[in-house]
């Protein structure tokens, strides 16, 4: 048949769950072998419960992974480049949902992650796996990365600008993310206890935040140099990511040629739609209906007395943000359409 | 009871400028300022110099 | 007896009814009479209905109000200014929580709320209500104003940095206030509605916000000129503020000389407790922790590498932000301990 086959290395955490919610409906990927070393041989539905009566794989042991067509790579951040020889072995195709193979530049990597990558031969053979950045490179690519949601959020926000020339040399971007509890993963700690975490409105990294590498990469990719500042707010939300850049840009800069920037840069992209409505509740991007779908809703404001452009992005941190553009990417190394089992519009009301 | 040095005081704190209230200190001993909630090491007694200790950063997740 | 009696026009909203239940527990005011013309003649408890069995008022019309030593008013903007001659013949001393008289300058009202203001000549005569900037002039004044929530959280967050001259003229202030539900007040509409609001991060007035006049005032008042740029993003939180102001600072500003900063401004302050700790849950300010009190937490974070610095403040936006200041003022203005009334320190865990 023309199934191909696919494991998930991984597989407990909230992107690996996504991952196979997404692919037990993919009419090409199936999903052979799903690793956790904590759940080795319990049946998956205990550890993804929306996945009750959809699946009956059993988690097996990461030393137990067998030949497979499609490998996706959930490890915790240092595991993947550690292996990186045996997974190439065992799969054809990679995509690496952790930060190991996002950066292009060692320096760049061991400026942000604060040591040395452990398998620096292999950054250049991976392509950064963001379609809306990379479609011809990722189509039919062997290695593929996965995003930064904070910095996917600020990537999709800022792209028409970048590309347009509207930002001139050394612009400073202030990047402000809000997000939810999802992105820290499924490991509790102190800070993730409900009676804490509940109703938070927590100011983190509001220096230095490791997503900013992967925005860097983004402006050099477009030949464009500007300053990247970020800060981070978790809200109470579960999945959701918000970022609103503010940058200035020249005198003279008008609404009209901002819209067609982001038209220019969207209009024929499937999974991002630009949102700027003069009316209803819902009028700038909105993470909460998009939960579960792989969109991703940009907008914009330009105060005209001070030329401050506000570039809005949202998602779903656990989509668009890691899951969902995992899966679009390994549609287009496996020339399928790029859309196929991701076309979810996401819920409302939620 | 053996004699060992302590002594008593105040210090800034090296990180926040708080002045940090010692009492009976012992050399070595780990502080904290109430200013900050940051942790240091007593080095010296006569004059206080503290050091701080490695910051357990939040994990961000990502 | 040495009590003072009170009276609160415009009673029925989320205001007014902090203003309430403060003064209950408060041993120098007594509230005689609290307005509403929609539930006029019924019982106070109705509408607020934590306040069962501590108040037997029922609300007066507007037209029924006498003379009394202080008045409260959180009328709808528009209609304090209407009535200024017919308030201020009732009552020796005033607190307008409404925007009719936070601005000195007739031109910045017009500027920022679109029309003339109706009674000019009045607006010298009213002190602006924040006690951390006009302690002196508040402490014996007449007429006090209240104060904007979002404006208050965003003041009171670049204060140490307005005073320590650390900020260079004509700097742009990046300002993004994420806020709870009950600032929009009590009255119901198609974005308020549950479905629609809960689970919210929502983009408003990402330019162009009324607030930043207030902030611009403060600023004139230090004799310090820079940009505010203000965005909100509505959140699902029903009390809260939290300001994220942005901007960078002269090279070689260090992280001792701005802690010095924030302690000179701050250290004498009943209600300001500056929040930057290496540990804990709460090493930031925080919002929900505040519900229900009177303080501010501030704190700060400096990029050494750009030189961005990032100050915080949480509030209550209906105590620090409203009812809370509005009694403080009270206090002041009757010569009174400024804390008498506001000493509640919030729920944890929350």
């Amino acid at each position: 048949s023309n199934r191909i086959t696919v494991a998930i290395a991984g597989g407990s955490g909230y992107v690996g769950g996504e991952l196979l919610r997404l692919l037990l409906d993919h009419p090409t990927f199936t999903v052979t072998q799903i690793t956790s070393e904590r759940h080795k041989g319990s049946f998956v539905h205990f550890t993804h419960p929306n996945l009750r009566q959809r699946t009956r794989l059993k988690f097996t042991g990461l030393d137990e992974l067998e030949p497979v067509q499609l490998l996706f790579l959930c490890l915790p951040h240092g595991q993947a480049m550690q292996q990186i020889e045996r997974f190439t072995g065992l799969a054809e195709r990679i995509v690496d949902c952790s930060a190991d193979f996002r950066l292009d530049d060692p320096d760049l990597y061991a400026e942000w992650y604060g040591k040395p990558h452990a398998a620096p031969q292999w950054l250049g053979r991976f392509v950064y796996g963001l379609p809306e950045l990379n479609r011809d490179r990722i189509r039919g690519a062997q290695y593929v990365s996965g995003v930064g949601c904070n910095a996917t959020a600020i990537n999709l926000a800022i792209l028409p600008v970048v590309q347009s020339g509207l930002m001139v040399a050394d612009t400073d971007l202030i990047c402000e993310v809000k997000v939810g509890s999802s992105e820290a993963g499924n490991k509790a700690s102190d800070s993730s206890h409900h009676p804490v975490r509940s109703g938070a409105m927590r100011s983190f990294a509001p220096v230095g935040h490791r997503h900013t590498a992967e925005v860097l990469q983004l402006l050099a990719v477009n030949r464009t140099r500007a300053r990247v500042h970020m800060s981070g707010t978790a809200i109470d939300n579960v999945r959701a990511a918000l970022a609103t850049v503010h940058l200035f840009v020249p005198p003279g800069t008008r609404e009209r040629g901002i819209w067609k920037a982001f038209r220019t840069t969207w209009k024929s992209e499937p999974f991002v739609r630009v949102v700027k409505e003069a009316k209803g509740n819902y009028r700038y991007p909105e993470p909460k209906i998009l939960a579960g779908s792989n969109w991703a809703d940009v907008g914009f404001a330009l105060d005209n007395s001070s030329q401050r452009l506000v570039c809005i992005c949202a998602i779903d941190n656990l989509m668009k943000g890691a899951a969902g553009t995992a899966v679009q990417s390994a549609n287009l190394m496996f020339g399928l359409d790029e859309t196929t089992g991701l076309t979810f519009p996401g819920l409302h009301p939620i | 009871m053996s004699d060992i040095e302590t002594a008593s005081g105040t210090v800034e704190c090296p990180v926040c400028a708080q002045e940090v209230t010692l009492a009976d200190v012992m050399q070595n001993e780990i502080v904290e300022c109430e200013g900050c909630a940051g942790e240091f090491e007593v080095l010296t007694l006569n004059p206080f110099t503290l050091e701080e200790l490695g910051e357990d950063d939040e994990d961000y997740g990502e």
